[in-house]
């Protein structure tokens, strides 16, 4: 004989418990952990036997579930007793977020029941036409948007554009060269001209590690006017060394 | 400029205004009456919008006032508009309210509270644009904080977040 | 239904619709009363509205009807329209989220990545206020170099730079 089960379906494992501890009517500070999680396991193989897939969120509140049973079960040794001393029931942590939960899906359900715009009100019908050439006004344009238009961006580019770079390490010998060699140009240079056009953290890291061999060597000095102001690197008596 | 011409003149701000106008705008245009006045002014408009047995009233959105239809003619007016009303699962409405009383919030924060994974979710409702992304946590891993939009408080026809009803104590199940 | 009750859906739906709502298409959703009545109901609305001194009326436009603002207040409801909100076109938008996240950036790279000109994009950025520039680029040339301004992190409310989400992150939503 065939046989109907109707299998409700569940947020999750707090919604799973909640609806137990509710079918069984019994206090939420009080739950009868053994046979609440007995019927929570239960829940578990039905939905294996239906090929169901089983979200790891409720294998994990399985766990949990014994963990308190396997805690309030062990009548704890003398040693543990004064350990556990003004602990708190095992209990405590799942029942506070159980109730948090409820909190939440009770208020879920008070928005719904709200006036919902473009289901109870409307508002002023508009012309689509106002919203011309696909412009975007810049309040509503949200850092999504701004995120999906980069995405868009990189996708674009003609697939012949790349090309592959030999990566080649600088040494922080080269780059005291390099720095040396832009100061014989432009005398002082600022600081985050150093770093502009960098794409890669290594040159970063050596390039920082050569100023500073330059201010050990006393080839460079650093100087900012202002606190947060420019920081700039002026070469001293360049021309002798 | 007569209190009559002067309510007539804000109702036709308010009409016209494409989204909830607020009242520092309306101020800016029509400069003559102080805040409050033009307070009570508005006011008085949404008592006889209220009374008047018209097809749409003025109400107080989003930190502004805007025209909306009555919900006693929503048969009729969706019929007009045909349009697919804002679809929510009972799980983004979930971690919609999650967002809203708990601001700025984070992605573990609320999973923790749902006891479930809510990426799919939090990517649909920024898409929606009932949430937003409003900036990154200063703690370790610097994690995405999230709150509602302008967009949460229009649909939901709230003025404000301090206007969300309170977040009740759960006596019995 | 009774005539008032009528009267407010004819209302509701005038003010909903997108554009002059045809007197058949009223019908269509209202099917109770027969045309002439329905006319004389729409007209004694149009009556109301002319009396009412509110700040726009019911007009038979383009073979419809729909809600105006009245003729007296259309100088105030101009200034609601001049102050145009700001808008991005597709191509502005691109332009500003190659600035956002390679930044500094010079023209060159930019229209590297675009494949076209960006010149008068980045002109109007800039005059927008949500980009500026950050100095001259050292290599030959001396190109201008670009970034994202105060202004663009107000738009999208964020507190610095590094809360700006990056690609991955948003992925992983």
């Amino acid at each position: 004989m065939p046989y109907n089960v109707k299998l409700k379906v569940f947020e999750g494992p707090l919604d799973l418990l909640l609806h137990l501890i509710k079918k069984n009517e019994v206090d939420i500070y009080d739950i009868p952990i053994a046979s609440i999680t007995a019927q929570y396991l239960e829940y578990l193989d039905l939905m294996k036997t239906l090929n169901l897939d089983i979200a790891g969120e409720f294998l994990v509140m399985a766990a949990t579930l014994m963990h308190i049973k396997s805690k309030m079960l062990l009548p704890p040794s003398e040693y543990e007793r004064e350990e556990l001393e003004g602990e708190e029931d095992p209990r405590a942590e799942l029942v506070r977020r159980l109730i948090e939960y409820q909190r939440f899906k009770d208020t879920a359900d008070k928005l719904m029941s709200h006036e919902i715009l473009n289901r109870d009100v409307f508002t002023r019908g508009i012309a689509n036409g106002a919203s011309e050439e696909n412009q975007k006004d810049l309040n509503e344009i949200s850092i999504i948007e701004l995120i999906e238009a980069f995405k868009r961006v990189l996708k674009e580019e003609p697939p012949g554009k790349f090309f592959y770079i030999a990566i080649e390490k600088m040494s922080v010998n080269d780059k005291i060269t390099e720095i040396i060699e832009k100061m014989k140009h432009t005398g002082n240079i600022v600081f985050q001209s150093l770093f502009t056009g960098i794409g890669d953290k290594h040159e970063v890291i050596i390039t920082f590690l050569a100023l500073l061999e330059l201010i050990r060597l006393k080839v460079v000095r650093v100087i900012q006017a202002t606190p947060f102001g420019t920081i700039r690197i002026c070469p001293i008596n360049l021309m002798d060394s | 400029m007569d209190k009559k011409q002067i309510k007539s003149i804000i109702e036709s701000l308010i009409f016209a205004s494409d989204a909830p106008i607020p009242i520092n705008k309306i101020r800016e245009i029509i400069d003559s009456p102080d805040r409050k006045t033009l307070m009570g002014l508005i006011a008085e408009l949404m008592e006889e919008y209220q009374t008047m047995d018209r097809g749409f009233s003025l109400r107080e959105v989003a930190g502004g006032y805007q025209f909306r239809t009555k919900p006693e003619c929503s048969e009729w007016v969706r019929q007009l508009k045909k349009g697919i009303p804002l679809k929510l699962s009972q799980a983004a409405l979930e971690t919609l309210a999650i967002i809203a009383y708990k601001q700025p919030v984070t992605r573990s924060e609320i999973e923790y509270i749902r006891g479930v994974d809510v990426g799919g979710i939090l990517r649909s409702l920024v898409d929606k644009k009932l949430i937003r992304i409003l900036g990154k946590k200063e703690v370790p891993g610097r994690p995405l904080i999230y709150g509602t939009s302008k967009r949460f408080l229009e649909v939901f026809a709230l003025k404000d977040l301090s206007s969300l009803p309170t977040l009740q104590e759960v006596e019995e199940l």
